[in-house]
């Protein structure tokens, strides 16, 4: 095969649990977002926007809708004849089988995958951050670096700090401690999960650390650590786009609400494309009596009641007199007449029958998951996984 | 339906309907926010099994290559089978050129075919149909070629093709060119034959001279071949006028109608392309209209149907009106009963205003 | 997703360590056959062209090369809107994750897969079988008897018979015994490995099967000889085409053979297509002095010897003076000058020297793995697994 | 090379070529044994890295599309960018359509664009060559047009474009039509600029009513823009009549071109068709031959080139020839110095034979 200088791993092998009901039957970057999108489209997007067209996708848990989704990689123009998308889950040798034991050993077991293009670079991305970013700048800063690592790093408040991988570094970009989730946090530069490697060199420590058996096979506790230890040149790249993970459910009802408003904080509009998979549905109807405003609304949704501040998805019908208010109504929900849903996300094909109210007590959001039938009675229930 | 070989022609009368076919057949044109009319035929074709369809290019054919390319939006894209064009034949004499010389000059192709039987149709007619029950019908009575026909609705004076048919369907008359009366069966001009019926017609029509289907085909041989008619009672509308087109896209603000073209049924495939989803914001005000993705709705709209990336700015009000792809309606501007092609820009404070049975029609590219 | 009325499912999982070192890199179905084939390419193109459009591809062992090969399943019309080939490894759920156990443990856990579609009928393929086939015709039958299943049988020699499933049926084909891979066989009527089930029968008895700890989840073992005891309307659907299990090199070796000779035992050019990935490579090139007979030659070669009784996959290039007969020399191995090769099946990218001399004393075949590199000085050097 | 747009013009002078061009274009004629003769330029710009290319379709173009489809086969089937398509402009008075009418039409696609540079080609040129160090000269020198030539190998009368340069690439005189001699500089109609040079030569051009871009666009302009040279030394054949189609196919039994042209650089794709190893039964006697997947070979064949699907029978024998797809050549036939076009059937001992600088053609689907 052709050589390429830059290859993508995506890893999407994990199970989000975090994320509750929404990741009991799909793995967490198949998750729906932002009225039309899954999560994947993002780094997906991300990679072709970037002229980065060999991208294997790393999968374990729960992969046939993501599979589905991913299809021949052609939503994001990555179905090539040379490179393109794969989807690259565990398999079997001549001595057994391992599944993936940690983000480093994932993609460890493809080595062989890696070494068919023989790329300079390798880019290693995870599959739950919602951002559009042009990798090509870090791969040039990363060059100009001379470095044998870049890490994106953004700076997040203070307090959240704890919650990263964060690093201290020198006025020019060079990394001189990274510490993994710190209680006492040094600085509130934090890793994005974006790595760009010299691959030779990691190739060389994901070997070393496949034999070593403390550890945990962890990118961010392991193979960072060690090339940290061993003075190996390291930078940061700045980023100071919109950046989210939405690896919780407040996170990731955080993330579509910052889709709305008047100038919203993260514009999907801008020039840059986030692809993804279009149904093949008609423009949505709104009836003589809707109210809508400060929402997003996509194709083959029928809306009679009222919509405000809220994300909705495909095929969604909204009745009469009904009011969604701060929430997010993933694909062929059916919210019938006189329901009033109020910040909560109502996950696919579910049925709200009338005079439902959906709304907690305390502020947190609701979760209503896949398939669910809600009626008054069983109202209140609340399932934040 | 996968012994069917599917034709689309899109020769047409093109006089009809000018204002909005300059640059591309009637086809083309596009249609309920996001669609162009061939989708129909095409889509109703894939959704009845058929996997192998060849369209007859038109003259100006650039806009169907780019809408339709290799037809992979409608799973026709197959290394065997699949989509396939027939280049127009230029007559010698006039620039027209001709349905049965183009069909001539492929006959090579449709004799080599393996498929039993073929199913010819136009390309701008609005409807949802699964021929299924339309082939069964054919191959239970002795029909050797059966016309798709629909009941009218209401008195028309624009010239239609109307049947005569017995009560087990047999067509005793046709008459091309007539008015349309409540109830009459008004022929939706597909026809479905077997392929040796459609060689047959199609050599004994085009070596006598002659150059329309039905006109030199199926009229002239109408005592030869039992020729029978099935009706069809879903929603039907055939775009051959402005006044059409305008008309079917607001019978979509019907929410029946919407449903049983878009939902109930079978989908409508056309060529995807990249969008977001249509955002409203804080001032927007929107009523019985159909919005596309890739709006921005700052104003009010009523009634009215806006394709994708259409932006209105605010305290700028659409009513009654059709707003193609890309255009942009600017603050405070007013536009009733208006059709904008593709990528209109209307200045701040312009009113436009057309009548309800005769819509002001903008031009591409117009900026206002 | 649309209801569809049968679906295939091909277990393509195997090692096939019976093949040596042909499968050390790669599974079993990708091996190389037939002069631009693989394996795989014909329970595939026999779907096709029976119109079954939706496949599971069921994947295990060293996938890698397999996944790039089948690739959108476009090589065999498969690349559809509505079903079309989906590449099935194994995965995680919840609550752990599993390999796949057995034939039978395959298809009970994509349950979820096929349930996607609804099917009426599943029809089960193995990947390691070279042969064209109808399967509509087969399903017809299978729908006339009003079976519940119905398996492929063809007669075979009957001292090759223990070896497969030995079915003893009525005259209607109805089966009566089955025995798998019996020391007495009672017929010479063989299982091919194609079953046609009622999807929800079959299910019924995956999921039983998947409890049963003392089952080896296997099709032959369990499944069937559990649907005998049970009564289920067991039938037999006679094939008497070509049909070879390609399982040992000496079967692979002898199934490349039959495609020769002036009228072959099996001909690839028949009316019913076989597709396969063709590489974009010029049309061989036959130099002034070579002598070819009874070979199959693909494009891209280039042959200046002597070409007898051979099979010739695409790029393979025959030196001046070299004689190859009766063997197979797959992709891109280069041939040097004065080269002997009798009764041989050489792997992809090997290079053999100059002078070197490749046959055995005792006819059994010889195997050079892919890669090797064989000089004039380690040719004796057998490699039979 | 992703900030360059391919542009690929199928317009040429067809009665240069006219026996096997009746229904195609050169650029589509059938070649070396599998491919059309566009294949080159098409591969040539993929494999430089060009992403977007747009094909002038000529007004014969059913056998462009019928080839080229998506473009998927060169990897140019893309949701965006890619590969499209300009349909001809039919000119009022002639029938011929004019390059410089069809890049003037479609201009507002070029403003569009967001690459830098274009390349220009025609389709009928037989090269492998990578366009990276062509851009790189573009760039280093101060040149706002470069025209890729090659050296002539050999005298010879037929029409071609000979350039003067100056030893730092400098052309300083351009003679169109001119005879070529040993060591001329050879344009290979090949042009690289930046999208803007070319959209300012369109529009001055074409306002002018000029029809063609080298004669009324480069050299009217010629004192305006500074024009180089970029001389490529690799094999180069433009097929301009059927003694250059005969020569350049037997070209190919000499290794080292058939090496350069397909193994040794980037790959020439084309469309890919499903196909059998060729078989070699018993009695086949074949030498120094190009023979194509498909053929069945019983007979004996030299210094030939068979197409994919030829049958040789027992005793048949072919000397010299170019069998293109689909051909049967029976029992004890002999074919000597001869092109047989697509699906052509000589029968049983029938014996066909041209002079080797005069082959004898035989017209597609033909039984002799």
């Amino acid at each position: 095969m052709k050589k390429i200088e830059c290859l993508a791993m995506i890893l999407a092998g994990g199970q989000g649990s975090r994320l509750g009901c929404l990741t009991k039957k799909i793995a967490k970057p198949a998750v729906p977002f932002g009225g039309k999108y899954r999560i994947i489209d993002f780094p997906l997007s991300n990679c072709a926007n970037s002229g980065i067209e060999t991208v294997g996708v790393l999968t374990q848990y729960r992969p046939l809708e993501l599979h589905t989704y991913l299809g021949t990689g052609e939503t994001w123009n990555l179905d090539r004849k040379n490179g393109g998308m794969f989807i690259l889950p565990p398999y079997a040798r001549e001595k057994g089988a391992d599944w993936y034991k940690g983000t480093a050993d994932a993609i460890y077991q493809n080595i062989n995958f890696v070494e068919n293009y023989d790329p300079e670079y390798v880019l290693i991305l995870s599959g739950d951050h919602i951002y559009t970013m042009d990798y090509s700048w870090m791969l040039e800063e990363h060059k100009m670096n001379k470095a044998d690592a870049t890490i994106g790093v953004i700076r997040v408040p203070q307090k959240e700090a704890s919650r990263f991988g964060i690093m201290t570094t020198d006025e020019r970009g060079k990394i001189l401690a990274f510490d993994e989730k710190p209680k006492q946090p040094k600085s509130d530069l934090a890793s994005m999960g974006i790595y760009i490697f010299n691959w030779k060199l990691l190739k060389h420590y994901l070997e070393e650390d496949s034999i070593d058996s403390s550890s945990s096979h962890d990118f961010g506790k392991n193979i960072i650590p060690k090339m940290l230890d061993n003075k190996v040149r390291l930078y940061s790249y700045s980023f100071d786009g919109y950046w989210k993970d939405v690896g919780t459910i407040e996170s990731l009802w955080e993330a579509n609400m910052d889709l709305l408003k008047d100038t919203p904080s993260f514009d999907l509009g801008s020039a840059w494309r986030v692809y993804s998979a279009t149904p093949s549905l008609p423009p949505h109807f709104i009836g003589p009596h809707a109210k809508i405003k400060n929402s997003l609304i996509s194709s083959g949704a029928v809306i009679e009641g009222t919509v405000e501040n809220s994300v909705i998805f495909s095929g969604v019908k909204v009745g009469a007199n009904s009011k969604i208010i701060n929430s997010v109504i993933m694909p062929f929900s059916r919210i019938a007449e006189n329901v009033l849903i109020d910040k909560a996300i109502i996950a696919q094909n579910c049925e709200i029958m009338t005079n439902s109210k959906i709304m907690s007590n305390d502020g947190s959001v609701i979760v209503i998951a896949e398939n669910e039938i809600i009626t008054p009675i069983n109202n209140g229930k609340k399932q934040v996984g | 339906m996968n012994r069917v070989i599917g034709l689309i022609n899109l020769e047409e009368d093109r006089q009809l309907i000018k204002e909005i076919t300059t640059d591309r057949p009637i086809a083309t044109v596009p249609f309920a926010g996001r669609y162009r009319l061939i989708d129909f035929i095409l889509s109703n074709m894939v959704n009845s099994g058929i996997i192998n369809v060849g369209i007859l290019l038109p003259q100006k054919f650039g806009s169907v290559l780019d809408h339709i390319r290799s037809g992979k939006d409608w799973d026709l894209a197959r290394r065997h089978e699949g989509l396939f064009y027939l280049p127009p034949v230029c007559a010698k004499n006039d620039s027209a050129s001709c349905e049965l010389s183009t069909f001539y000059k492929n006959i090579d192709f449709m004799k080599k075919s393996t498929q039993d039987y073929v199913l010819l149709s136009g390309g701008h007619t609005v409807f949802n149909m699964n021929f299924n029950n339309a082939l069964r019908f054919h191959q239970n009575t002795n029909s050797d070629i059966t016309i798709i026909y629909h009941k009218a609705t209401h008195e028309s004076s624009a010239p239609c093709t109307v049947l005569q048919c017995k009560e087990n369907g047999l067509i005793t008359d046709i008459a091309n060119h007539s008015a349309s009366y409540n109830d009459a069966n008004i022929s939706m001009g597909i026809y479905l034959m077997s392929r040796k019926t459609f060689i047959d017609i199609v050599e004994y029509a085009y070596e006598r001279g002659g150059c329309d289907f039905l006109l030199d085909g199926i009229m002239r041989l109408h005592n030869k071949y039992n020729v029978y008619g099935y009706n069809y009672s879903g929603y039907v509308s055939t775009i051959n006028s402005i006044h059409d087109y305008y008309k079917t896209n607001m019978d979509l603000l019907n929410p029946q109608i919407w449903q049983e073209l878009f939902m109930d049924n079978s989908l409508i495939y056309t060529r995807t392309k990249n969008d977001i989803p249509a955002q409203y914001k804080s001032k927007a005000k929107v009523q019985n209209s159909l919005i596309a993705n890739g709006c921005i709705i700052e104003g009010t709209v009523s009634n009215s149907i806006l394709f994708r990336d259409v932006k209105i700015a605010k305290g700028a009000e659409i009513k009654n009106s059709i707003i193609m792809q890309g255009c942009t309606i600017n603050e405070d501007a007013l536009v009733e009963n208006v059709i904008c092609d593709k990528s209109v820009t209307i200045s701040p404070q312009k009113w436009l205003k057309g009548a309800i049975n005769y819509p002001f029609i903008v031009e591409k590219n117009t900026v206002i």
